[in-house]
């Protein structure tokens, strides 16, 4: 494999990329909650191959998380409702930044809050940590002072919140948007009009399941995540549809990414950088896997630079 | 540790749905103790997605490891239709372990139904380490066909005691009241003893609570739904004393009962 | 098979339910679109096992559909494009319905327009017509007076849509709402005060896929709807919203059901009749299979009439 | 006609891909022509989900069906990877078939690549009715890995003229080549010529327009993503002369190319 991987890096291939004010070695991140702090796959793959690394979602104090059972399968996919368990900001800078901070490859750290008071300090204080590279704004939360609407459903309460946090966060700045919405498009300008540097598409799917025998939800609240290649098309879409629309911030696409055909799929519809998730259960290696492959597949199809195949889509 | 592809070369039906699944290939699980579990993953599509949990019965020098499935879901239907020599990705060793077995000390292990796998690899490593005359399998299922195996058990030279719900083998009822017999019977000897299981959580929870009542150390291993098996998912968390939630892939799924019987989940 | 046949309806189960002014001898339905009109599965399966038949979506009049290609897989599910290509209430009077008036079960008729009026003289025609049990309207269709926008997207212009076809059709009618919406409560509420008689959910989810290859969308018309067991838990999590929030109509669930176990869990989550889509196309015997397995279940369950079922899902 | 079970008692790979299914219990498809195919869906999961369309390639008195597939994509991968003995659910016979082989016209058969089966078999068929000298294989690919079971025809006694785009086997070139060739042959020889083909639809149309020319009756058998096979999802649709659209599995796959033929889609 090592062999594999150096040719990776010596193919006749440019992988970087710059987007969202942050520079990758290459445009495959993970995604928020499914490689937790890195270090949990330090002996599962190689974290330097990696272009970023997108931490588990950080709330200012620290969250235990949901009932169980948390998680179950789908067709194709999973529902989750972990409930953004983490180890709040001051657990992370002293439990899990040291360790990111040497991993060989970006950082950014998804962060959230159930108040705008609460996400602004979070972003605040992440953002002045050093070693930290970007901030990702999980705005899939209840806003407990609005009845438990999620902040990021309304493009007026969203453009709000991300000028707040805009105000205090003086490093890069990404907005990670729901796809429980009849707009993506909407929300996605609300982040453009109040400063956002990039934005992050999908998050996962508002969805149900139910144990026939029991009769019981197979998940304790419900209500779940759907994620993996099951919601892959709907997040092609809604790339699709942002990058169509004009809204000028680098799309980091998100939904269902296992392998190199994915990562172009994704960047074909507009994406700039990927964030693989769920894949990274199924596989811890998976995306050190698809940088190699991805080296592989575009010297094969004689692309020089990644960068090529941004928005590149033939239509009509 | 990445997920390496071991070859199918054994797919034994056992009648009942239960099937053992011989993997070639599995060198780097020869440090692997009983309770320890590999995650297995077909080489089909996207569904099932994930891959299964499976405690390993048994791995030989020769990189042989053997699994015990039985078919409940879409993931060990897949399985039992995999014909040999089909590749199948595996993951482990994983989680913790089983104690070590011991001369001074007697081990009740109680299996239920398809939670023999590492009651079985217990009583082996008993035998390997020539104090098998210390463990006793107590090993319940509704009926015969949940009773699978008993002639190895038996070749290493453990106790064994058979409980079936129907009667249809061995004694009829729970293997808890073998359970209470055994260790009244060890009581009174003066022996000192542990009990281990694995099997459906609500028997775990029953001889928790009987060991807890003897004061007798008990070990369990435990089930949840599992994404990745390595800790990240935070999917398989259960309620624990020690934590608000322990992990069954990476703080187990081998837990001291003490620390998760009988745990109100946290609000 | 004729055996298992005749053991369902002697079945000590009763599946016969009552649903939306309609009275069904089982609950189990064809999804409009994935069924064409009935006649097609003459030689496939056994029509009269049927509850009821949903026909292709009518239009007042013919339609020839969109551009080719017209579907493609995706992770457990399909995307289509077919264009509501249809015969015309016409063509449907003339050539379709005197064999769906024999076929020995329920017939409803899907049906839409591109602008109110449109909607109002499909929908009057088709009720008017012998051998029609009812309606149902599919709201998914962009208004071209509203510069495309779906109808259905809109809890005011749906409730106004809906008023208007009450108002002219005097069979049971139907409404089934577009899963592409941030609340399908609100959308549920709005057929519900404008008198619809009950509600189909869930329509396709919009979605996207491309192929790597020759970098173009793998459907002519870019984006198409999502169907089958990948949208499953998004569909049930609907319908449980629509059933909990008390919306006083009776829900037609539909999305990726493959079998009795997948039908069970819509009743639970507060479906009273099912919809089988896609499944048809997987085995056109699909929705006869499902009544046998479903019948079948109940037994062996010791469940002697199917709307016990209904809503009847253990929470807490 | 219902989906029914079929055994798969052999998988021969072909090299390059390519593969042939034996199904075994396909007594039901015994009346199948040439050009017909089924609808197969291995015993798995929900992905793939659709069934897939192949060609019939032969259907013997014993019920023994045989369809010849090239791995390209996802249900092609779990195909090949399926071993004996595995359960195939079968729909068909499907669609229209080629036209029935005659002893007064030469029938050009045109297969490219994976198009083979529907040729392969109607040489079989023209051989069995004692035509076969008056039937030509012309058989192209992109090279000697993409020309299999040429044995085969030529123990059937029909003709055989296999090109290659990379010289590699046979002549070098196109078969559209090899095609105007042997046209130009039979018209100074005066017979009366039909042209039927299988293969990409590239190649189809070229071909078409071939026959166009010259003025030869030319059937040929197109390709579409297909959902359900039966006339359903319309998903099939393409282009024609005589309605706006036809369906390649209900009024197909083999067409008049006269229908299909350069047609503008309808806007
Ligand atoms: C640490 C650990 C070790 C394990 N070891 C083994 C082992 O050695 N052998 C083994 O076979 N399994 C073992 N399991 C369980 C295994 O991981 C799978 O969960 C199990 O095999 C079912 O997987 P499946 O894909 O067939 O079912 P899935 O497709 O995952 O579906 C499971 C579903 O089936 C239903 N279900 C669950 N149990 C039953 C039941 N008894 N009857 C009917 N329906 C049911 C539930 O609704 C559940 O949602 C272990 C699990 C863990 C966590
Ligand atoms: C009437 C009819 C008869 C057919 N007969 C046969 C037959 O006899 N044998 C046979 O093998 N197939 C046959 N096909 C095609 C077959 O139905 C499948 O479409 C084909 O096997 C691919 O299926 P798949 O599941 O492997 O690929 P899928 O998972 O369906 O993926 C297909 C995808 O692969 C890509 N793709 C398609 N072709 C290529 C290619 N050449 N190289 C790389 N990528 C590609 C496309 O992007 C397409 O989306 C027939 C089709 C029809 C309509
Ligand atoms: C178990 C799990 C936990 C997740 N936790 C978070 C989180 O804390 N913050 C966040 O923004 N997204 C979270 N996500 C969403 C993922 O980052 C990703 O957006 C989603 O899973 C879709 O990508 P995928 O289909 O590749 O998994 C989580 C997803 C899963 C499956
Ligand atoms: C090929 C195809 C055509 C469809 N046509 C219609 C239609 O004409 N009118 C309509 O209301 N729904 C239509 N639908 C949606 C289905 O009726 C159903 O709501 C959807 O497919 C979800 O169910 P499923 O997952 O079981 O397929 C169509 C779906 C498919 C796949
Ligand atoms: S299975 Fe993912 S954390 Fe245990
Ligand atoms: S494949 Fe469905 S209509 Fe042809």
């Amino acid at each position: 494999m090592s062999a594999t991987r150096t040719k990776t890096f010596e193919a006749p291939v440019k992988l970087a990329i710059e987007s969202g004010g942050v520079s990758f070695k290459n445009p495959i991140l993970t995604a928020s909650g499914t490689f937790g702090y890195a270090r949990e796959f330090e002996r599962l793959t190689d974290l330097s191959e990696l272009g970023g690394v997108v931490t588990k979602g950080i709330s200012p104090k620290p969250r235990f998380g949901n009932a169980t059972p948390r998680i179950c399968e789908t067709a194709s996919g999973m529902l989750n409702s972990i409930g953004l368990e983490n180890v709040g900001v001051e657990g992370f800078e002293k439990d899990k930044l040291p360790f990111l901070r040497q991993c060989g490859s970006r950082v950014l750290v998804n962060f959230f809050g159930t108040t705008v008071d609460e996400y602004v300090e979070c972003g605040a204080r992440l953002a002045a940590l050093d070693g930290v590279d970007a901030l990702e704004m999980n705005v899939s939360c209840p806003n407990i002072k609005a009845g438990g609407i999620e902040f990021g459903t309304d493009p007026r309460v969203l453009g709000e919140l991300v000028r707040a946090c805009r105000a205090v966060v003086k490093k890069p700045l990404w907005v990670k948007l729901t796809p429980n919405t009849a707009d993506i498009v909407a929300l996605a300008k609300a982040c453009a009009d109040n400063g956002a540097d990039a934005l992050s598409i999908i998050n996962t799917i508002s969805g149900m399941a139910i144990d026939a025998r029991t009769r019981r939800p197979k998940i304790a609240t419900i209500f779940g995540g759907l994620s993996g290649p099951a919601i892959k098309p709907i997040a092609l879409r809604m790339v699709y549809q942002v990058k169509r629309a004009g809204v000028p911030l680098p799309i980091s696409g998100i939904g269902g990414i296992q392998d190199a055909t994915d990562v172009i799929e994704f960047f074909l519809a507009g994406a700039s950088t990927v964030q693989v998730g769920t894949q990274s259960f199924v596989d811890p290696d998976a995306s050190g896997g698809i940088v190699r492959a991805l080296a592989a597949r575009l010297v094969a199809d004689g692309i020089t630079d990644v960068r090529e195949l941004v928005g590149a889509l033939r239509v009509g | 540790m990445r997920y390496f592809d071991a070859r199918l070369d054994e797919n034994r039906s056992l009648g009942g749905g239960y099937f053992v699944l011989g993997l070639a290939g599995c060198e780097s699980l020869s440090a692997a103790k009983p309770g320890q579990f590999v995650m297995i993953r077909g080489d089909w599509q996207r569904d099932p997605l994930l891959p299964r949990a499976f405690s390993l019965m048994s791995i030989g020098p020769d990189g042989r490891a053997e699994v015990l499935a039985k078919t409940v879901g879409r993931g060990t239907q897949m399985l039992e239709r995999t014909l040999p020599g089909a590749t199948i990705h595996v993951l482990g060793p994983l989680g913790t372990a089983f104690p070590e077995p011991q001369a001074d000390v007697v081990d009740l292990l109680v299996a239920g139904g398809v939670g023999l796998p590492p009651m079985y690899m217990q009583a082996a490593w008993a035998a390997e380490r020539k104090v098998a005359a210390q463990s006793e399998v107590l090993y319940g299922g509704r009926g015969a066909a949940d009773i699978v195996l008993t002639e190895d058990m038996k070749a290493m030279g453990v106790g064994l005691h058979v409980t079936t719900e129907d009667g249809s083998v061995g004694t009829k009822g729970l293997v808890t009241v073998a359970l209470e017999e055994r260790l009244e019977v060890h009581r009174k000897a003066g022996r000192s003893v542990r009990v281990m299981g694995c099997g459906p959580n609500g028997m775990l929870w029953a001889i928790g609570r009987i060991a807890r009542e003897r004061e007798v150390p008990c070990f369990i291993s435990l089930e949840e739904q599992m994404a990745c098996g390595i800790g990240v998912c935070l999917g398989c968390a259960i309620p624990a004393r020690s934590r608000p939630f322990r992990y069954v892939c990476s703080n187990g799924p081998v837990f001291d009962a003490a620390d998760v019987l009988d745990v109100k989940p946290a609000p």
